[in-house]
């Protein structure tokens, strides 16, 4: 959890403006994710957060610039920002019953012209549904699938899809306490061991304190301020944005749990 | 429309030929050795015309609408138009086919050729094409005496109609092909029904439009007919005549307060066969009252 | 939530609501008397807006100015006016019914000839008139049943087919199964015509009906059956709003799924069942019309049913005088108009929307 | 929190059982809500609570008895059961650019036939706006809604709608912890004042217990045990059913938070 | 995620896979092949099963078996032989590209009558042959490239619009726009036959096309382009399903969603272009062909497209055949067919499939 300032930056974003009918819904939001981090960014509903993921990943138009390693993403070819730019969105919805297993291993297309093994690519499907405990619905039609199997699929995608660095928008929606702990030890494993970085917007602020190692904290479009747990995930930063106090709801939460530890 | 006056009383157009070499009516050649036996006519029109020459017998099969005379029916029936039932005419083994130019696609000949059968085309937009008509089926079916007998005698039918009659083109008529109440249609220049009405010196009010044409109720009542002439099916239960003259709003047409509404026959007004001179002295007799 | 009385301020505003609502009624009603008035002027014949003024006042009145030739009277009073009546209410009818069905069904792409309805009431219409055809009894009345009839069975059986083959009902599958049933229909109407003799395949072919010659009678019934349909479908306009966010939500919020559904299909299967008997099918109206109205209405069912029963009146009256007029004498058929013109004010519609939006 | 055991009943399930396609989804599952009850499902992922949650709003064929007061519901008059028996889904899903204010109307639908007084009907929607913070879009189509706010609007709903319990299906998905607290702290409030109930299914395990007066921990569609907090939301039982130590990882999600209280 | 190697698994693997698919290929030919048959056999004029095989056999060779009425030589071979193979491959583009578009919107509405590229083919088609009937340059091909020119810019058209209108470029968004452009285009088409004079009218009726009357270069050239575009629109099954899942699931694994459209668009376009310029619009078979198969195969397009092709292939060489016996010598449309036994097909497999599912 200690984020070193002096590794290369994978993801910058600078300037970043979406607007839309006339509404500035981002406001030069500027950030920088490096190698390793667990940038997360927090704030309220209708801050933003879904609309600066969904510049990232060239959904809508934009103004500013987003640069993975110092290049411009919307010049980039569309299979090498997949390979290096994961995302997870907010919302699934799935017309035609494909199963969990054909729907992971689509997060192999970008590298299909790699012509790894099929044994290889089979493996690493595998791996991936073993990750998000669908290994044994992976013949069921995500059309039958419950709100958390669902998110565990795309998230399978993602970890099939293997990229550099992940975007996660409220990655943990509709997952069970078990699962919302294995996604986040398995992302930390990956990134520490490979130089990656990860992006999520969370809303459980301790879940975000927990496993993030910078932070952005937005509210109506703005970042109000951004850095490391201590400077950021703070009563004094966050009451005024939720208008609340922060610290002894969370407090109040937990108390049931103290006894049981 | 009015060209079409000369066209009647005109030549007979002399083709002269060789004993086997025969010109139909798209241009191209047909090489006949021998007059054929058995023949496969789709047009009711060139039906009529065989049957009026007397060359009946070598028929073996005729098209769908084939409906006059009634013994025609009991000749074997061939899906035509765009279902052609091309296996079918194969099968029938056919010296010749005869086919109307617009009825078929060039696609459903072309396997006709090749299949060995010669193919005669027709094609009459006039009356003066009629008389093509007849010229080409008494060659192809030997009987060219007889057709040019009944050339010659549609002639002078015709000339005699037209002879007699005394009007000037001042009183006006009014062709209704579909009824009122699924919409209006009407006869137009270049169709036999304008060359009728030619004539017999009577002004078709429609003669403005191209061929058939669905028109607006309110231009019948502006322009007024002295006639009528319905060739719809009798509908439900009332005849047309009687549906006509019973319609709301046409009380004051010249032809309905005067009750001039004539049921033709819709085979005999738009088939170019013998039968347009029966449609004539019809009309004739409707419009002149003899 | 507590419970409060505020009588006065509730007459105050039951007021004012009443007032909105009645000037804008008197707006669109002036609206389509106005397209209506335009509509009965132009026709193939000149006839001018001062005599057309002065033949249908004195229908009224019962006396008829000698100045004006005797034959204008009946075209202005018996083929005009009924003619121009009919397509206002055809057209209205089709609006209402494709802006019900498309709030019904979730679904943008619903309309009678998506779902089947105008297929099957084709199809009651055609045996009909084909078994009737010989015999002496031959009511249009007969043919009016057998459409609504055909119609309402249509929808019916479309909905159960759906509910058999995927039970979550999603939209789609009921669409799909419309446009499958609309072909397999059509294939019926078209073997009876061909395998039907010849005199009934001519009557049938003919009887498809066309707007032109409409009569007072017609008029008299389409309004009546209009006005009672659209009545009801209109109070059904928040029960439309809860299928058009979604079934489950409206059955979260009480409303009786399968009744309410029984009975939009119901009012819409009369309305197109009773079009198509009188005026044949007319595509695209039904489509297109309630998109463009909820352009300007949103998609809320309690505005966008009036109105787009007033916009599609006023359309489908305004295309037919193109149709009587534009290559005059000649009539063009009502659809290719309807597409024709729909189509393109449509998309111009949409894009100008869209630029708004964009600039804020 | 005392769940006073002589309250009467409101809803009453018993032995129901769902299946589909073969699988078992939910087995005899049996329970009973009473007044003034804040009914807690927990479990994971799949377990089938959301099945039980689409039985009781009758939108899927069931097995066993679903009493309400006593009454059948599967027999009760559709109006009747909406002004009794509210439920939010886990899933929106809206075609048409209808206002939130629209959507928020249709919570009024079951009673419409009251002719309430037009300004009252105004006030109940502005307040249900009010509650769920959703008063300054009211006129914003939902299309453009965040994830947030969509759920929030759905929320004002089904408060607008008023019912005697209230049937959640992980009511604080994306929403932000403002929301998440005043949520549960409106539906608190409304219950105890007015003698209704609620269940929930949540997934955050220390806001189930937080908020819970009586727990149903259910897995693979069984339920492996009912009861008060003090004897479901214990790790003995959570444990197993997880198949991790949730105390511990529920204190370490907490431990940042103790420096600032 | 390790790299590690299995050459000998690898190899192992690819041939089991390679075996499991030649069988397969295998057993579906011979199905195509045995329906080939059938409909070579069986037409309005009987020719028993042994002559029918020695007449395509003595093609083969040259010499004809001197037994055989020779008039029967010329219906098999001139007449039903390039039919039947005609029809199969109408049916296999029509299915192929139908699935494909299903899979591109994300829409099980989609097929080429629906998104409106059928009706811009056939408005292409007409302008070609009226704009060249009076010339003496009237080639087939000059029909051909309308066609597909027309067919291409359709499905621009339409999806431009699509995303103007609706940046969202929601799957229904497309699927509305596509048919109200599929009117627009039918009403430009009726306008012009309406309009042009009688001659132009009769040629462009004539024109349109049907199977019955397909020569032999006509099947060679569909045969060509059906091979190239359906073995590149299977090398995209993978991309395919990407879309189906949903557009931006597609961008997010990497899918050149632009570029990907734009293609798998031309290849459809080219299929429907050349199919309705050869035999005219057949609709029902792009729909409910995918549909069908998508029962047995699931939604994945590297499964999908190529048992679709052949399942339509198939189903259309047998719809023809019924049209050519059921009522002979009277021949029904091919339309009515496809429409009534594709529709009662369809429902009676979606029941079969479902009540398995709710059986277990
Ligand atoms: N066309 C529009 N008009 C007005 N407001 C809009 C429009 N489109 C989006 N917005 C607003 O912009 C904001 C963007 O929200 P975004 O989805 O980025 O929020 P978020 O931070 O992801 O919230 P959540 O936590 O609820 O997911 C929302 O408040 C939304 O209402
Ligand atoms: N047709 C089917 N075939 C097989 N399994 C099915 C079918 N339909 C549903 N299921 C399974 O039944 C279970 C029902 O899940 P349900 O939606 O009730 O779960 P849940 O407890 O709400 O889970 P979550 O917390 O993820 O929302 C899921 O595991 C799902 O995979
Ligand atoms: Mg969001
Ligand atoms: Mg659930």
């Amino acid at each position: 959890m200690n984020s070193n300032k002096k590794s290369p930056s994978i993801l910058e974003i600078n300037g970043l403006t979406v607007k839309m009918a006339g509404f500035t819904l981002v406001d030069q939001v500027t950030f920088n994710i490096r190698e390793r981090e667990k940038f997360i960014i927090v704030g309220p509903n209708g801050a933003g957060k879904s609309t600066i993921i969904k510049a990232i990943s060239q959904s809508i138009p934009y103004s500013g610039e987003i640069l993975y390693k110092g290049e411009d993403v919307a010049k980039m070819q569309k299979n090498q920002i997949a390979r290096n730019i994961g995302v997870l969105a907010q919302h699934h919805s799935v017309n035609y019953s494909f199963t969990v297993e054909e729907i992971v291993e689509l997060g192999r297309f970008s590298y299909r012209k790699d012509k790894l093994m099929i044994k290889e690519e089979k493996e690493i499907i595998q791996e991936a549904l073993e990750m998000t405990g669908m290994i044994e619905k992976r013949k069921q039609s995500v059309l039958t699938l419950s709100g958390g199997e669902i998110q565990r699929t795309f998230l399978a995608q993602l970890f099939a899809q293997n990229p550099n660095i992940l975007i996660l928008d409220e990655p943990t929606n509709y997952l069970d306490i078990q699962y919302q702990e294995q996604m986040f030890r398995v992302i930390e494993e990956w990134i520490t061991s490979k130089n990656k970085a990860v992006l999520a917007v969370v809303h459980d602020l301790s879940l975000a304190s927990y496993f993030g190692s910078e932070f952005l904290l937005m509210n109506q479009g703005k970042a109000v301020s951004r850095g490391r747990k201590e400077e950021v995930m703070i009563p004094e930063q966050l009451n005024l944005v939720y208008e609340m106090n922060v610290g002894s709801w969370l407090h109040y939460l937990y108390k049931h749990w103290e006894k049981y530890l | 429309g009015c060209s079409n006056k000369e066209n009647v009383s005109d030549n007979i157009q002399t083709q002269e030929q060789e004993s086997n070499k025969i010109t139909d009516m798209a241009g191209n050649e047909i090489n006949l050795k021998k007059t054929p036996e058995k023949m496969v006519v789709l047009l009711p029109s060139d039906v009529e015309i065989l049957y009026e020459l007397g060359a009946d017998k070598s028929i073996i099969g005729v098209g769908e609408y084939c409906n006059y005379p009634k013994e025609a029916l009991n000749k074997k029936i061939i899906a035509t138009g765009d279902d052609l039932n091309v296996e079918q005419i194969i099968s029938l083994n056919p010296d010749v086919v005869v086919i109307g130019e617009m009825a078929q696609s060039t696609d459903q000949m072309k396997q006709l050729k090749d299949a060995g059968i010669l193919v005669a085309v027709t094609n009459s937009q006039n009356i003066a094409d009629t008389y093509k008509a007849i010229k080409l089926l008494g060659q192809i079916s030997g009987k060219e005496k007889e057709a040019d007998d009944l050339i010659a005698n549609m002639k002078d039918s015709f000339q005699e109609l037209e002879k007699k009659s005394k009007g000037n083109f001042e009183k006006t008529i009014y062709f209704e092909v579909s009824p009122l109440e699924f919409g209006l249609w009407t006869a137009g220049k270049d169709t036999f029904m304008q060359e009728l009405a030619d004539m017999l010196k009577v002004k078709n009010i429609f003669e403005d439009l191209p061929g058939w044409a669905e028109i607006s109720e309110e231009q019948v009542l502006e322009r007024n007919p002295d006639f009528i002439v319905t060739t719809t099916m009798s509908n439900k239960d009332s005849s047309p005549v009687d549906e006509i003259l019973a319609r709301n709003n046409w009380e004051n047409i010249e032809a309905i307060s005067k009750k001039q509404v004539f049921k033709g026959d819709s085979d005999m007004m738009t088939r170019p066969g013998p039968r347009l001179v029966d449609a004539a002295k019809e009309l004739y007799k409707f419009i002149y009252g003899e | 939530m507590q419970q409060k009385n505020y009588i006065s301020s509730f007459t105050e505003n039951k007021m004012k609501i009443k007032a909105v609502f009645l000037t804008r009624f008197f707006f669109i009603s002036m609206c389509l008397i106005l397209i209506m008035n335009i509509c009965v002027v132009y026709g193939s014949v000149d006839i001018n807006l001062w005599d057309t003024g002065r033949i249908v006042f004195g229908a009224i009145t019962g006396k008829f100015p000698s100045d004006i030739p005797e034959r204008f009277i009946p075209i202005v009073l018996g083929v005009r006016l009924p003619r121009v009546l009919m397509s206002g209410l055809v057209g209205a009818s089709l609006s209402i019914s494709g802006a019900a069905m498309q709030g019904l069904l979730k679904n943008p792409l619903a309309d009678g000839t998506t779902i089947g309805v105008s297929s099957g009431a084709s199809l009651g219409a055609v045996i009909a008139i084909a078994f009737s055809a010989k015999s002496t009894l031959v009511s249009g009345l007969g043919t009016f049943l057998m459409s609504i009839l055909f119609s309402f069975a249509s929808i019916c059986l479309i909905l159960f087919l759906a509910k058999i083959i995927d039970f979550t009902l999603s939209t789609n599958t009921v669409i799909l199964i419309g446009v499958i049933y609309s072909m397999f229909a059509s294939s019926i109407t078209s073997l009876i015509t061909t395998l039907a003799d010849k005199e009934i395949k001519n009557i049938v072919f003919w009887s498809m009906g066309s707007i032109a010659g409409s009569t007072y009678e017609e008029v008299v019934l389409m309004t009546v059956i209009l006005i009672i349909c659209s009545f009801v479908l209109m109070r059904n306009g928040v029960e439309l709003n809860a299928f058009a966010i979604g079934e489950e939500n409206a059955m979260h919020v009480g409303v009786d799924v399968r009744r309410v559904k029984l009975r939009i299909m119901a009012l819409v299967s009369i309305l197109i069942g009773v079009s198509v008997s009188i005026s044949g099918t007319i595509g695209f109206v039904g489509l297109v019309i309630p998109h463009i109205t909820r352009i300007f209405t949103g998609p809320n069912h309690k505005k966008l049913l009036p109105i787009s029963m007033a916009i599609g009146a006023g359309f489908l009256m305004l295309a037919d005088m193109f149709c009587r007029t534009m290559f005059s004498p000649i009539e063009l058929p009502i659809g290719i108009i309807t597409s024709f013109i729909g189509s393109i004010l449509f998309v111009f519609i949409m894009i100008r929307k869209n630029s708004n939006k964009f600039r804020g």
